[in-house]
């Protein structure tokens, strides 16, 4: 709650820049009209113009908050206008893509630790895989698993795993290989089995990781999920609208698509810091 | 049928062979480090191929690796162009400003526990808005070239290198800093002689994760308007014409050039951070 | 019932309204047909879906068919509803252009992904270079709007009649302050939005009655559409998954589709399509196709279609 | 060096050398190591830092292989002793899991080892009583002072009854006073189980405090220098330690100590 | 409580309090401490964990600010002292900068308070001398033992020549061989130089055999409860701490510290 006065001066620093950059870069256009129409503009006149075209090269904060309200609030959420609509195609498809994504990073985590070809094979090869860009080779995705007769939901939730599993992984190692030697040894004197070490030490003494990287690996299956969303025909979804947006030249609807999508990983990163703060309480780890 | 048998029997074969290989005296030397990744990568080219031929998955669909390296021999002036002007032009412009303009504010606002509060949140919030949303909007304002690219990069890149670096340069211990205090020494002695050193294996941390973002920022930017030329506008356009092959060499070559990228910068955190316990062997 | 899945070319707009009339009108269903229409967009290479069995029939330009049938995709136009092209030049006149001889030196938008062939074939018929060499056009690849025009990053963007070029006007730009360059009026035009299948499902009689009867029920849609284009418009819009489509543009957009579909009754027309073709190898240096293509056309269903 | 237990031989090691291979070359951790711990007795391990204390605990303890020699627990290999889960062993810190209370961490080796649920909770309420720590089984581990937490680890080490008590200087970080008061503890626990107890420390008060047998130890390479037969009573009051004997007793370690003490160590 | 330095007095507590505001309430680290340091005494804090002892330390280095009464550094207040440099502070860990060598580390005060580069040089080469470190100054720290590292800690305490040495446990991580040593060599460096030295401890024989004066601590709250003139000589012989005057401040000590000593500590 400390944090309230300094966030808010922050963003209150931020709009005012905002609006600054808007007036500088949205100028231009109001001069270019002015000289096609052969009028002349004093500044006066143009500052008010710049904050509310159509559209503009940097859309004014309230016109941003505007769109918004219009399509969160202003409409059913079942509407194809409302972006709670289209925001919850984006996160149905990013849930499942999390999921895949977790449960295949904590699995190859799992098998890293336990096997060291793995260890030695794996870890380069993920670090190349995320290296590789993911827009790319997107739609090969979607048109091979289409193919085979897979399509909708699970396509996209591909994707987006594609993007988690990587964090995930990288944080289950640390997090499995945490334990220190006295507390390996101290197994290993009641001849404990892997798997007992495994349920008794490694896995509670790895959630501090976990944590830290399911939030690193939620924000990047919602970028996955939008990605994903690109080469379906972008028929809904946040991703949709920003592709609609773009192609139209709509750039308030693109910044409101934006936002929202930055508000959902914010709720979603929200929502693994409490389940993080529970766990680890219940767990005796939060002091 | 005979190639998915071949796929599955030479999987197997690989599996085996690395196992054997991560247990022998081989993997205490560095070229036996190397060798079962390498030949876990080879499996899966080799695996690919098969599949694609096994199955007979039309090249417009999935081209099989000897294709494409068919493709990168004969291609080899296109795809230097391309490499010229998204990765070095872009990428590694953009990945420079972004993150040495990160350390610097991480140092600007270090001082300030007030703006740390206030901007490391809004930064999280900033960071996590898609690059797919980003980049037509900077390719909008910052034109077609590689400018545009290198914005969405520093974008793309700022906002790790700058939480590593802020968390880093509250990494040193509380111990270390009284003794500072004890020399009675200024703030700008403290930080060179004392947090930014103790800070650097936080730092290489960010700038390890940006250098697999550069990269693909600029290819992703180049989608939503380019030059002729370039790494994601070869990869756009020919997905459009059917050059699959093409379309992959340049994903290879991506992958190469972000690996080596990564590769490089972890060489030379070893090298600066050569006194930190997990960099001593 | 017979399924049929349509992949269009690009987003759901009025540019498909055929399509969606026939799907709304319940034409395909009179057919005995289940029309499942894909919308595409920059991502999406229809041709892979086509060939990656996620479509049956696709809408595509000639060209960019042309030039995947050369990378070995056999695949056929099998009707071709547009009978004129929307391709054109869109320019700022206070760049300075006000013929095709101004181009030299300028920066040029252009959209690539397929769609680049009719550029390429005008530019090497008014001998200029587009590879950067010196006495030749800048050639941008264009986004998805535009903004570079704009913007004055360009001096010239490709517009469509019926959507780009509105959008210009939409943003505050009268007609007086463009100079439009179509792509029929320079001898250039090549086919637009055809239906196209692969060559061996249509030795299936099964696939080719199926075949038959989306395209009888396709221009029964056109036809429809062209005598109301509001009706049409509207209809578009309820299919728009989007949310992102506004009626004015969509009426707008439906009363310049009518305008090429206008001559067409579905058949493609063989002079035409050796007009594109003969565009297509003209290329000079850098041709799009290297040989006259064989079979690449039918009317194997539309002759069965509209008789 | 020969030398005799006291009860029936329990750990017996003849010529015992352990070699750890590193990128510097070989280190001789021990060499040439013969000693006899007969059942019962507390035997304290004393030596300068590196000579080899904790290694040899580990040998005994099966979590490191000698490279030459022979070492036997109660006639079987380590290895085989460990299986039986014939040890109890504690380390220099605590090393209590943070994520389970006192009383899940005393609990843990008994699940390990398969007790039933109630012979669990009363081994747990027995040997949280024996140390003192009544109450404090619901507590995690840093709401508890550091004396408190070795305390807990030591009845983790006890609560499934091992033959053998392995310490590994487990009252090194503690204050003197707290220290002296454990030492005590320790004394009592060790009369009334009659376990057989290896003990490392760098305190020579507390090595000749606790045990019936030192063994003083000199490194590079890790040998005993001394083994000392403590000629104190078993009931030992804290200010034994002012007593002529127990005086005595810590100079003949210090001199032991002082000679294999290279100067820069 | 009143008592007289040997020198002219360096440091002086009056009254001294330091309460530390904490989420569970106030912590009273200090409370109504009162003391008076000679130049050139070498004077040994010993206390349970918790009594204030380093937060009395850090507080004469102004590393701590009171909350109440009157503390003076040479006159003047800690604040001003550190400004003047006054200070040499050896923490309990050697705390060493792992990227800098040894000669490093031992710069690194020298290159702050500006020093040329020559006299740099010639104070590294001094110091590393004096604590017996010669050819060690290109070595990382965690190339060299505990020990080692320990000692270069204190040779870059003493490269500045401050007037007070103020020293938290530094012997703690120890073996007792290495700390009879450093022990000795500390006393002989204090002769030799005659600075006024601060010395936290938690060893009884440390204590007495250092200093020239204890101060016990009990805790909670931090107070002071004997403060102990040794009448030892100046020149201390290891085997000093047989002799019956240091046994007997030894037990002095002893007793004041258990009686400052609540049970669960
Ligand atoms: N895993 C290992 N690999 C290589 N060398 C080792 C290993 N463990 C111990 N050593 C070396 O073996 C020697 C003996 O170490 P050990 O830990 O047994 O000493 P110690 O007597 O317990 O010392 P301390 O009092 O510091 O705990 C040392 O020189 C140490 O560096
Ligand atoms: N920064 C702080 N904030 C709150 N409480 C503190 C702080 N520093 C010390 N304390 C408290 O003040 C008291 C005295 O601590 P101090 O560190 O001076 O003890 P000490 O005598 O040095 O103990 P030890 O022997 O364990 O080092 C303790 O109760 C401690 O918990
Ligand atoms: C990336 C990109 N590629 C192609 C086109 C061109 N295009 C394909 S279908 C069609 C109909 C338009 O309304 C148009 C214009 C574009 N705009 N953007
Ligand atoms: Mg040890
Ligand atoms: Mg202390």
């Amino acid at each position: 709650m400390k944090s309230v006065l300094p966030i808010l001066t922050v963003v209150a620093v931020i709009v005012a820049l905002w609006y600054a950059a808007a007036v500088w870069m949205n100028a231009q256009w109001v001069y270019d009209q002015a000289a096609r129409a052969d009028t002349e503009v004093t500044l006066a006149e143009v500052i008010p113009q710049t904050l509310a075209q159509e559209r503009p090269v940097l859309p004014a904060p309230h016109q941003v908050a505007a769109e918004l309200w219009k399509s969160v609030v202003g409409q059913k959420v079942t509407s194809k206008r409302s972006l709670i609509y289209h925001g919850w195609i984006t996160l149905s498809a990013t849930l499942l893509g999390f999921a895949i994504g977790t449960g295949l990073g904590i699995l190859l985590a799992v098998g890293i630790i336990h096997n060291r070809a793995m260890d030695l094979s794996v870890m380069p090869w993920a670090i190349a895989s995320q290296t590789i860009p993911i827009l790319a080779i997107a739609p090969m995705i979607i048109v091979v698993m289409n193919s085979v007769g897979l399509s909708g939901l699970l396509p996209k939730a591909v994707i987006s795993a594609y993007l988690s599993f990587f964090p995930v992984v990288v944080g289950m190692v640390k997090g499995l290989r945490s334990p220190d030697a006295m507390q390996l040894d101290l197994l290993r004197t009641y001849n404990a089995s892997r798997g007992e070490t495994f349920w008794k030490l490694r896995l509670p003494a790895s959630m501090p990781y976990l944590f830290a990287s399911l939030k690193v690996g939620v924000a990047a299956s919602l970028v996955g999920a939008i990605v994903g969303e690109l080469p379906t025909g972008a028929v809904a979804g946040l991703g949709a609208r920003l592709l609609s947006g773009s192609y139209y030249g709509q750039t308030v609807q693109i910044w409101a698509a934006l936002f929202a999508a930055a508000i959902a990983a914010a709720a979603l990163v929200g929502i693994i810091g409490a389940i993080q703060r529970v766990t680890l309480r219940r767990m005796g780890m939060a002091r | 049928m005979s190639w998915l048998v071949f796929a599955a029997l030479f999987w197997i074969g690989a599996l085996a062979l690395n196992i054997w290989l991560s247990r022998s005296r081989l993997v205490k030397s560095r070229g036996g480090r190397l060798l079962v990744p390498a030949i876990f990568g080879i499996t899966i080219l080799v695996v690919w191929e098969a599949v694609v031929r096994g199955l007979e998955v039309p090249g417009v669909i999935l081209p099989p690796p000897s294709a494409i390296g068919a493709r990168i021999a004969t291609s080899l002036p296109v795809l230097w162009v391309d490499f010229l002007q998204t990765f070095v032009k872009g990428a590694l412009s953009g990945y420079l400003i972004g993150c040495a303009a990160a350390v610097l504010v991480a140092v600007a606002i270090d001082r300030s526990p007030f703006l740390q509060r206030g901007l490391l949140p809004v930064g999280n919030f900033v960071a996590a808005l898609p690059i797919v949303g980003i980049a037509p909007i900077l390719v909008m304002w910052f034109g077609f070239d590689w400018h545009s690219k290198a914005a969405v990069v520093v974008v793309m890149v700022f906002f790790p290198v700058l939480v590593n670096t802020v968390a880093g340069l509250a990494a040193s211990e509380p111990m270390q800093r009284d003794l500072m205090a004890t020399y009675s020494a200024n703030y700008w002695q403290t930080l060179v002689k004392l947090r930014l050193p103790a800070a650097m294996p936080f730092i290489f941390n960010g700038l390890k994760i940006a250098s697999t973002l550069a990269l693909i920022g600029a290819i992703v930017a180049e989608f939503f308007g380019s030059p002729i030329r370039g790494m994601g506008f070869r990869i756009s356009t020919e997905v459009g014409r059917l050059g699959l092959d093409m379309v992959w060499a340049e994903i290879a070559v991506a992958a190469l050039a972000g690996s080596a990228f990564y590769g490089v910068i972890a060489l030379i955190e070893r090298g600066v951070t050569f006194w930190h316990p997990s960099q001593r062997t | 019932q017979d399924a049929v899945t349509l992949q269009l070319k690009w987003v759901t707009q009025a540019q498909f309204a055929g399509y969606y009339v026939a799907q709304d009108q319940g034409f395909y269903e009179e057919e005995g047909l289940e029309v499942t229409i894909k919308p595409g967009g920059p991502d999406v290479a229809p041709v892979q879906v086509l060939l990656g069995g996620g479509a049956d029939v696709m809408v595509d330009w000639l060209p960019s068919a042309l030039a995947a049938r050369e990378q070995g995709a056999a695949i056929v136009n099998i009707a071709q509803p547009f009978k004129s092209s929307g391709m054109m030049l869109t320019c700022l006149k206070e760049s300075g252009v006000a013929s095709p001889e101004d181009f030299k030196g300028k920066t040029l938008g252009v959209w690539f992904g397929g769609n680049e062939y009719p550029f390429l074939n005008w530019m090497s018929k008014l001998g200029l270079a587009t590879d950067g060499s010196e006495g030749g056009v800048t050639v941008l690849k264009q986004g998805f709007n535009v903004d570079p025009l704009l913007q004055k990053q360009a001096a010239c963007v490709s517009t469509m009649t019926y959507n780009e070029y509105w959008q210009v006007i939409d943003a505050g730009i009268t007609p007086e302050d463009l100079v439009v360059f179509k792509y029929e009026d320079q001898g250039v035009a090549t086919l637009e939005d055809g239906l196209y299948v692969m060559e061996e499902k249509l030795s299936d009689p099964a696939f080719e009655e199926k075949m038959v009867k989306f395209v009888r029920a396709s221009m029964k849609g056109w036809k429809w559409a062209e005598e109301n284009p509001d009706e049409a418009a509207m209809i578009v819009l309820e299919n728009d998954d989007t949310g992102a489509q506004t009626e004015e543009h969509q009426k707008r957009m439906m009363g310049e589709i009518a305008k090429l579909t206008a001559g067409s009754n579905g058949a493609l027309d063989e002079p035409d399509y050796q007009r594109t073709v003969d565009a297509l190898l003209g290329g000079g240096s850098d041709p799009v196709i290297s040989k006259a293509p064989e079979g690449a056309w039918t009317h194997q269903v539309t002759d069965k279609a509209l008789n | 060096m020969r030398d005799q237990g006291a009860g029936s031989p329990v750990i017996e090691a003849r010529g015992l050398e352990l070699t750890f291979q590193t990128s510097d070359g070989p280190v001789h951790a021990l060499k040439n190591v013969n000693l006899l711990i007969g059942k019962g007795e507390f035997v304290s391990f004393i030596g300068p830092s590196g000579c080899g204390k904790t290694t040899f605990l580990r040998a005994i303890a099966a979590l490191e292989h000698p490279t030459a020699g022979v070492l036997t627990v109660n006639g079987m290999t380590p290895e085989e002793a460990r299986k039986s889960r014939a040890y109890g062993y504690v380390f220099q810190a605590a090393g209590l899991y943070p994520w389970r209370t006192i009383a899940g961490n005393i609990r843990l080796p008994l699940e390990i080892m398969g007790f039933s649920r109630d012979e669990q909770e009363r081994r747990v309420r027995d040997v949280l009583q024996l140390v003192d720590l009544e109450g404090f089984g619901k507590k995690y581990p840093w709401q508890l002072s550091g004396g408190m937490q070795q305390r807990a680890s030591i009845a983790r080490a006890l609560a499934f009854d091992a033959e053998i008590l392995l310490m590994d200087e487990p009252f090194g970080a503690l204050d003197e006073i707290v220290r002296d008061r454990l030492n005590e503890e320790l004394l009592k626990l060790w009369n009334r189980t009659g376990k057989t107890i290896g003990f490392v420390t760098h305190s020579i008060p507390e090595a000749v405090y606790l045990s019936t047998k030192i063994v003083v130890m000199s490194p590079r390479p890790g040998r005993i220098t001394d083994v000392i037969d403590s000629p104190l009573p078993k009931e030992r009051p804290l200010d034994i330690r002012d007593s002529r004997e127990f005086i005595e007793i810590a100079h003949r370690v210090r001199e032991g100590l002082r000679a294999g003490h290279s100067y820069d160590e």
